[in-house]
């Protein structure tokens, strides 16, 4: 297991990044949208694998079993995932109403129309 | 007695101002003027209370943690307090005559303002600490702009926003940071006899920084390169220039300065330590310039405006010799200068509501429309330039004193030559008026100031001449000035 | 063979999320989105964690896909055949990457039970040894969530409730109709003043 | 006891007026119920205030388990007092709130405002009073969540879109958060924020800490707009409904900063935060630029509420860079602003709000005279404005000669002089409205016919509360100083 041992992290960090680079540089609000799933589920993981323990089990209480991994970071992101998804759903409501105010959902589009509206 | 009363009088006219409008003009007016009565009655007590050694102070309000606002009276913010409120009611007279006979917009306005600006002024003559002075410093720069851009026409705009921009900018990017290192350095900002920097252990050259942020920070009392508001304002009513400009808002930017000198740095620290040695030549190059500037100008306000910096700096120049005798001079020429300013303003007012006449080069002839009027520039001249009979004299003389006291007479020189140009420059007006004879035909007979405007310029004129007889009582409340 | 598993997993994600950054269609990006994180899911039960399996399967894998989806049909399914890839946010991502990375070269290894977070007195060894007698259940994640931190479990709820209401007042009750039938001024579209005079008056 | 009780009333009366919105849904109900439960709460506030005063510190833990092993509320000076600011500004911007949201809002959607509204304050009193760091991020997605609503109801399109990019930011702040929470869990295997306060300094070499560090500084200085992460404020606050920005200027930015507050000073500590970290390289410069560049860029603005948004900007560089001072009397002249910039911004956005109700738009450049028409309006924007500058005997002048005293006592002359430069500018920017709204006469073609039209007493009377206390803490600053010497002080002495 330890070729894991800081491998694992890594990994991980190269996703979130990766979600966070379409959550920044892509113009489609959509697809910001989607980065940002990547970029949280990313989060969760890393997350879940801080409370990782080698051998151990689920943190279900059985007799017999000694080692249990960590169940606080599994209560975190419980939470943490049901706050990610309110918050895709709010982005999602707004996106379907700058679809109908704006008739595009890609943010240059976007900015170039609001440009001009300033200048009038 | 509290010097809080003082406030009273101003404020509480303001609401009758706000209340009598234009529909009741005269109740207006009258309910200044038993204001200003008041208001001249409260500071006589308080003048009478200081000569026989009283001590007239008011409670204190703190606003920041060691600092508070407070009143109290000493000799020269009574001698200033007399004297705003004394011209309060004379220019009330006077701006009867002259916004009606001038039909001006928004008198209301005018008169709110003026009266909120007085009560400043009263808060500036009486403060006790250096915060309540800067407060009320930056109250009257608030309070008398809506009086430079009283007009409201383009012109008006520009000359507000360059008073408010040099004003503010001086006051804040100098002024404040100077009064913020005096506390850091001194911890209190109380004006005390002898001053607060002696013993804060400052170097020659940080006294020197802090002396300049200091004069050049106050920029109401218009050192060069901070006089071009002073000219701008010019385009206010003629009432504004002359109480405003001749003795509220310039008046309190020397007094702040001529404060500065004696208890928060102490004449013998500056004297000692020579910190004023750099900033001193401006003062006499500012001195000189304005004097050789207001030579060129033909429009009379501007002449009359160029003329005021440079009896500024006289009075700037006195606080920096940093001499008992110079400072009392310096504290003098505020009045004997409002008197003498305040006439030829009124004057040039009056010119302008009778004659419809900017420039000097059309006053040929005019001495015989308007004799009384020419009369009394004629004194208030004598008085700027410090002849007799006029009440300029004693103040110079003063001023002359101490420049030899501190052992340097190229000081003198400076004065001298400056006396010179104002007879070159103020003289010749009525002189012209009265002797050369006018451009073209003239109708017959007088055709003076609206009489309440007469008046006023009468009274401030034998002020001027009586000024120069009894100059005692102001003497005697000078000599009460707490110098160690 | 769990480490097997991982990596193979692991592996999954990593082409899932290139998949994603190079794909245009926005329809295979939400199928991506939900296969990684039913990826995600599985790899949470390799590491012990079944409760977020479960919870990420259900809600992130499936009732976000289906809120995408849903989003969609009102809206377009192309990004725009254009790559915007911009310098800066590569800087800015990698930077941001080196930074973590560097921060996990001297963290406690994957599965280390001596690390600060397993050895913790009075949180993790807490809870696994006393919430037995202080909650009666078996399961810890549902005592700590319930009891422990069950304050947390409220403010989630509260969240939720805020999504609910946020997304009703944007698009409110009506039904909405695709693209193409909208008509002109769409019921649920910003309101004027006129609008509201008219509702105030009727 | 119900005094035992406090803070959680604090956070549980608007938790429970929200759904209580939705249920009952008759717009003037609504409001009625999110005032009253607001009201309850600004009393709440206010005693759980003069309490901690009193007694020092309290530690409420919820359902019984003690911290750390549940989570518990902290209460010292230092939050009681953003409690007390927040759900006061909160009480009077409701009050304003009603008219201009009935002229702008559908009816129809009102109550979903009011709940909103009341969520989003929920949210701030959670972030402001938890002890927990996890806790942390919970509510400030609460918070986050209304407030992209709220900013929604804007009547221009352009809302929208400043929801949606305030959404972005938001997010990816919210997620750094969540990442240094989970750095700082792995290297102390803590949560609470006492605890780790306890643990950090065992695991201060770990880089583990760093990083959380620097994840935990970038994602608030996104929340609390910090220069040159602002990007996303002058569009929500320009955009979102008039009362909605008041309300956001006075409260949302601050309570960022307090979480920013609470994590360098009382969980890091300042030897940490300010030493070995030499944030002052980063944080410093970033806040100098901001209230130099961007009092700058605020001259330029025509449109009103867009000027006093970069403002604000400025503002939260003021305070940043009073943070940094790291002193009792830099962090003193920090808190000070942050109250007296929320009241007089919170001012300053309602008679803007009064202008907008009356006039319809609130372009500068065509206020023309407006004092003639709305007298209140104006001397109330312009005595806000004059605390904005930092005049003597304002708020503004208390705060700024706190914070320039401070930084000279520690040597930063430059420090002093840019903030006076940056006070300069905003000479410039709020003369320049006033000039237009006093003196310039109308330049249209046919002069509309000028009369009396002021806005609803029900916005001008909150406005001049918050004018009044601003009148009330400048004139006798030392009120609030000492609050603020208070809170500094329970900062810089760490965790009991």
């Amino acid at each position: 297991m330890s070729i894991l041992g800081l491998y694992n992290y890594w990994i991980v960090i190269i996703l979130m990044m990766a979600g966070l680079y379409i959550l920044i540089a892509r113009y489609n609000l959509i697809k910001k949208m989607i980065g940002l799933g990547v970029f949280q589920t990313s989060i969760f993981y890393l997350y879940i694998s801080l409370g990782k323990v080698q051998g151990g089990s689920a943190p279900i209480l059985a007799d017999g079993v000694t080692v249990y991994s960590n169940p606080l970071p599994h209560v975190l992101i419980l939470t943490a995932i049901v706050v990610g998804v309110a918050t895709t759903a709010v982005a999602l409501a707004l996106i379907v109403r700058i679809y109908e105010s704006y008739n595009t959902i890609e943010e240059d589009e976007i900015k170039a129309i609001e440009a001009l509206e300033r200048d009038l | 007695m509290n010097p809080l009363w003082t406030l009273v009088p101003p404020l509480l006219v303001i609401p009758f101002i706000i209340f009598f409008g234009e529909r009741h003009r005269n109740l207006r007016e009258a309910s200044i003027i038993i204001a200003g009565l008041a208001l001249l009655a409260i500071n006589d007590r308080i003048y009478s209370a200081v000569i026989n050694g009283e001590v007239v102070e008011s409670g204190s309000l703190s606003i920041l943690a060691n600092f508070s606002l407070r009143l109290s009276a000493e000799p020269m913010g009574v001698m200033f307090g007399l004297l705003a409120s004394f011209l309060w009611v004379v220019t009330t007279v006077y701006s009867i005559g002259y916004m009606r006979g001038h039909n001006e917009q928004n008198q209301t306005r005018f008169y709110v303002c003026f009266a909120l600006a007085i009560a400043c002024v009263m808060a500036a003559a009486y403060a006790d600490n250096l915060l309540t002075l800067f407060v009320a410093y930056e109250a009257i720069t608030l309070s008398t702009f809506p009086l430079v851009t009283h007009a409201g026409n383009d012109a008006s705009r520009k000359a507000g926003r360059l008073y408010l921009l040099l004003l503010m900018c001086g006051s804040i990017g100098l002024f404040l940071p100077a009064i913020i290192w005096i506390a850091t350095a001194a911890g209190t900002l109380d004006f005390r006899a002898g001053g607060i920097l002696a013993d804060a252990g400052l170097s020659k050259t940080s006294l020197t920084i802090l002396l300049a942020l200091c004069v050049f920070g106050v920029g109401k009392a218009a050192v060069m390169p901070m006089h071009r508001w002073l000219p701008a304002a010019m385009v206010a009513p003629t009432p504004v220039s002359a109480l405003l400009h001749a003795v509220a808002v310039v008046k309190t930017g020397v007094f702040t300065i001529l404060k500065l000198i004696t208890y928060t740095f102490g004449i013998d620290l500056v004297s000692t330590t020579g910190a004023s040695d750099y900033v001193l030549p401006v003062v006499a190059f500012t001195v000189i310039a304005s004097s050789l500037i207001a030579f060129t100008k033909d429009n009379l306000k501007a002449r009359l405006a160029y003329s005021t910096i440079s009896q500024l700096s006289y009075i700037v120049m006195a606080a920096l010799l940093a001499t008992t005798m110079s400072v009392m001079g310096g504290a003098l020429h505020i009045v004997m200068h409002a008197f003498g300013k305040i006439t030829l303003f009124f004057c040039a007012g009056a010119i302008m509501v009778s004659l419809h006449k900017k420039n000097i080069s059309e006053l040929d002839g005019m001495g015989k429309r308007m004799p009384i009027t020419m009369a009394c520039f004629f004194i208030g001249a004598l008085g700027i330039i410090g002849l007799p009979p006029a009440s300029g004299m004693w103040s110079k003389l003063l001023i002359a004193g101490g420049s030899l006291e501190s052992g340097n007479a190229i000081w003198i020189g400076v004065l001298m030559l400056s006396t010179l140009l104002n007879i070159a420059y103020l003289l010749p007006i009525p002189l012209r008026a009265f002797f050369k004879p006018a451009a073209q035909p003239q109708p017959e007979g007088w055709s003076e100031a609206p009489v309440p405007s007469l008046w006023a310029i009468a009274v401030t004129a034998t002020c001027c001449v009586l000024l120069f007889l009894f100059p005692h009582p102001l003497m005697n409340l000078l000599g009460l000035i707490e110098w160690r | 063979m769990e480490l097997l598993i991982t990596i193979v997993l692991l592996t999954f994600l990593v082409a899932i999320a290139i998949g994603i950054i190079v794909l245009r269609d926005l329809l295979a990006g939400v199928i991506l989105l939900g296969l990684y994180s039913l990826i995600a899911a599985a790899l949470f039960v390799v590491m012990d964690a079944v409760d977020v399996a479960f919870t990420e399967a259900a809600v992130g894998c499936g009732i976000s896909t289906i809120l995408f989806l849903g989003a969609m049909s009102f809206t377009k399914h192309d990004q725009k055949p254009r790559g915007h890839d911009s310098i800066v946010a590569i800087v800015f991502v990698v930077l941001t990457g080196a930074l973590l990375i560097y921060g996990t070269l001297d963290m406690p290894h994957y599965g280390d039970p001596q690390s600060p977070a397993q050895t913790h007195p009075e949180l993790t060894q807490h809870y696994l040894y006393k919430s037995p007698d202080e909650t009666g259940m078996p399961n810890v994640v549902t005592s700590v969530l319930a009891s422990y931190r069950g304050y947390d479990t409220l403010g989630e709820t509260v969240v939720v409730f805020t999504a609910g209401i946020a997304v009703l007042s944007l698009l409110g009750l009506i039904r909405r109709r695709p693209e193409e039938e909208a008509p002109e001024d769409a019921p649920g579209d910003v309101p004027t003043i006129a609008a509201d005079d008219s509702e105030r008056t009727s | 006891m119900i005094s035992d009780q406090l803070p959680a009333l604090v956070i549980v009366i608007p938790m429970l007026a929200a759904p209580l919105c939705v249920l009952v849904r008759k717009p003037i109900v609504c409001w009625a119920i999110a005032l009253v439960a607001n009201f309850l709460v600004v009393l709440s506030a206010w005693a759980l205030f003069e309490k901690v005063r009193e007694d020092g510190v309290i530690r409420y833990a919820l359902g019984g388990w003690a911290a750390p092993t549940g989570i518990e509320y902290y209460v010292d000076m230092m939050n009681a007092t953003m409690l007390l600011l927040v759900s006061f500004i909160s009480c009077v911007t409701l009050v304003y709130a009603y008219k201009s949201v009935s002229k702008t809002v559908l009816t129809s959607k009102h109550y979903l405002f009011y709940a909103a509204w009341m969520l989003c304050l929920t949210g701030l009193l959670g972030i402001s009073i938890t002890g927990d760091a996890f806790n942390v991020f919970v509510f400030l997605e609460i918070s986050s969540l209304s407030m992209y609503m709220l900013i929604a109801f804007g009547t221009d399109r352009r809302a929208l879109t400043a929801s949606f990019r305030y959404l972005i930011m938001g997010s990816i702040g919210a997620s750094f958060i969540l990442i240094g929470i989970g750095f700082l869990y792995a290297a102390t295997g803590a949560l609470n924020m006492v605890d780790l306060a306890q643990r950090i300094p065992d695991a201060e070499s770990q880089r583990a800490v760093l990083v959380a560090f620097s994840f935990l500084t970038i994602g608030l200085m996104i929340k609390s707009a910090v220069f040159p992460l602002h990007g996303w404020l002058a569009n929500a606050y320009q955009h979102s409904p008039i009362a909605v920005t008041a309300f956001l200027a006075g409260t949302a930015t601050k309570v960022s900063l307090y979480v920013l507050l609470r994590f360098f000073f009382s969980i890091f500590g300042p030897d940490y935060s300010f030493g070995a970290m030499l944030l002052n390289v980063v944080l410093l410069p970033a806040a100098v630029a901001g209230f130099v560049l961007l009092s700058l860029v605020a001259i330029f603005q025509s449109d009103l509420r867009r000027m006093l948004a970069y403002s604000s900007v400025a503002q939260i560089g003021y305070i940043i860079a009073a943070f940094c001072l790291a002193s009792q009397s830099g962090l003193t002249a920090g808190i000070v602003h942050i109250i007296n910039h929320g009241i007089i911004k919170t001012a300053l956005f309602m008679s803007v709000g009064c202008i907008l109700y009356k006039v319809g738009h609130t372009h500068s450049h065509s206020l023309d005279n407006l004092m003639q028409k709305m007298p209140l309006t104006v001397t109330a924007f312009i005595l806000s404005g004059l605390g904005l500058i930092g005049v003597p005997l304002t708020v503004g002048f208390v705060s700024k000669f706190s914070l320039i005293s401070a930084a000279m006592e520690r040597g930063w002359w430059m420090v002093g002089a840019l903030v006076l430069l940056s006070s300069l500018f905003a000479i410039v920017y709020i003369g320049r409205v006033v000039e237009i709204m006093l003196f310039r006469k109308s330049r249209t073609e046919t002069p509309a016919p000028v009369g009396r039209s002021e806005a609803p007493l029900m916005m001008l009377v909150p406005m001049y509360v918050l004018i009044g206390i601003s009148i009330w803490f400048g004139v006798s600053g030392s009120t609030t100083l000492s609050v603020a010497a208070d809170a500094a002080a329970a900062l810089l002495g760490g965790y009991q």
